[in-house]
């Protein structure tokens, strides 16, 4: 009786006590929801009362009881890892935290089973006053002088970073002239987007248009790729990351 | 004269933090206008009359508010703990305002950056600023309250920027 | 015991709108360490044993900071305005936090479900708690300001455990 009592296998409750008792706690333990919304010093009580009033079915008993005990087992596992973190972490001066009193499980289990059960949170926000002070004219002028100050600071910043973008763009434009890029990326992308156009079907992969065995080629597909891409002409993806194959489909319109 | 009242009274006084009417009183405590004037009276005597020497605390009538607050020669300590009303980054920008009225927003954006457009939020909430539309930006300047605030004896713009523009070197040269 | 000194001390407490440091106080009076002590044991004793009766007010230690602040009992009556249920939950999650410290913020969620992530980011912005990276997930302990916020006497972790279980006990008795 225990084992099949343990074991998964539904048992049909008649009682609807039974049944409701033994629906929470599949729930709990089946469909992940939160151990401690259930209130297991409650059930107890209520289902030790059920058994003095009345006969009760021990099978279903049984397997309820399992129940509950996993439903437990499942409450004190998070505090078990609570105390296993605090071991962990005892090096910030939480060291000197006394192995009896509050570190028992006991302890742990009720204070967190009665915070949440409460109605009330153990922690009341004080009353104090909110007060605040008026602002004087001597720290209005005081403000006016120290906000000149940042200004100037403001504007010099704002300045150099202005300076400091112009150079480099000036610089990368430089480092671009002449390169083989620069020259021929328009004219690569008008090549690659022939190529696709050309291609008997609207879906294809990246190295069915260039050569598969020139680096050089395939980063100058690749590229023109993006960029057609970008103009919203064709979609890219890939199936498998990082190293799949990559696929291009003209868009519907072209 | 009920004691329980009394206290009521003080507790609603003193986490106010600014004057409250009969009206608000009555409002959080739940006490008839009579035992409310009751208890407001009996605070005015014990803060004032009784604890005088033993207090640095006192209960004033404001107009048609009632407040509690530091005696004026405890004045400067309370001062110097008290948090100031505007923080310290946007009492910076109500003076570039007050100084440089009436001026555009954007103009204000290239003096202090982007944090222009929550600081006017902010100042034209507190009722101590106004935008008005101008073209695609918006032109600010300081409203009636701001020379109130500030105890400046003008409600014209070019004046309170003079005024203040005065002051400024005053101090400079000091 | 200067009557002087103490008035000065009151004045500071109450106009600060937060608890205050023995150095601020200083800071605000000038007085040496020595005479605010002396200060704040007079305050505490005329307002929380003195005056007991005849004030809703009363003087605190919290953390290590002194604060005055309106006794819980008038709270209660004063303030009628029902408890927000949000409120009531961040306060639950705050204190499971400080109980269980250091605690993994998935261990919480096993506790209190997937509100655990709004509420941890509700309570590090309010500063008082800290969230620092622990593998994939957070390691939570409470900050300096929470015992100073709450105005509990403590900074040491297991006096504030032993005050929460009392508080936990004591909620259930009523």
């Amino acid at each position: 009786m225990i084992k099949r009592s343990s074991e998964g296998d539904y048992l049909s409750a008649v009682n609807p006590f039974d049944r409701s008792v033994h629906l929470v706690f599949d729930l709990v333990l089946n469909q992940h929801l939160n151990p401690w919304d259930i209130d297991l010093v409650n059930f107890s009580s209520m289902y030790l009362k059920r058994a003095k009033e009345e006969k009760i079915d021990l099978m279903i008993a049984g397997r309820i009881i399992y129940m509950a005990w996993k439903v437990l087992r499942m409450q004190s596992d998070n505090l078990v890892i609570n105390m296993e973190a605090k071991k962990e972490e005892m090096d910030f001066g939480w060291g000197d935290i006394p192995t009896g009193a509050w570190l028992e499980s006991d302890d742990g289990y009720s204070y967190t089973n009665l915070v949440m059960k409460n109605p009330h949170p153990p922690l009341e926000e004080p009353v104090r006053r909110d007060s605040k002070r008026k602002i004087t004219l001597i720290e209005l002028l005081g403000a006016f002088d120290q906000a000149r100050k940042d200004v100037e600071e403001f504007q010099l910043i704002d300045r150099l970073r202005k300076e400091e973008r112009l150079r480099l763009a000036e610089k990368a434009r430089k480092k671009m002239k002449g390169t083989v890029h620069e020259d021929h990326l328009e004219e690569d992308i008008a090549l690659i987007w022939e190529k696709i156009c050309r291609y008997p079907k609207k879906f294809m992969s990246l190295s069915s248009i260039c050569e598969k065995t020139d680096p050089e080629q395939r980063i100058k597909t690749f590229l023109s790729v993006l960029f057609l891409a970008y103009e919203k002409k064709i979609k890219v993806f890939q199936r498998r990351f990082p190293y799949g194959e990559i696929y291009i489909k003209t868009v519907e319109y072209t | 004269m009920g004691v329980r009242e009394e206290r009521l009274v003080e507790s609603v006084l003193f986490s106010a933090s600014k004057p409250v009417s009969i009206e608000e009183i009555k409002e959080a405590t739940g006490l008839s206008k009579k035992k409310i004037d009751e208890a407001l009276e009996g605070l005015i005597q014990t803060y004032n009359v009784e604890r005088k020497k033993e207090t640095s605390i006192e209960v004033i009538k404001a107009g048609n508010k009632y407040t509690m607050q530091v005696k004026k020669k405890f004045f400067d300590q309370s001062m110097m703990v008290a948090e100031p009303e505007i923080r310290s980054h946007l009492l910076k920008t109500l003076a570039l305002i007050a100084f440089h009225q009436p001026i555009k927003q954007s103009n204000l954006r290239r003096m202090i950056g982007p944090r222009v457009y929550e600081h006017v939020d902010m100042l034209s909430a507190m009722k101590l600023i106004c935008a008005k539309k101008h073209g695609s930006t918006e032109m600010l300047t300081t409203t009636k309250l701001f020379p109130e605030y500030f105890g400046i004896d003008s409600t014209k713009p070019e004046e309170i920027r003079e005024f203040l523009a005065k002051k400024v070197i005053k101090s400079i040269e000091k």
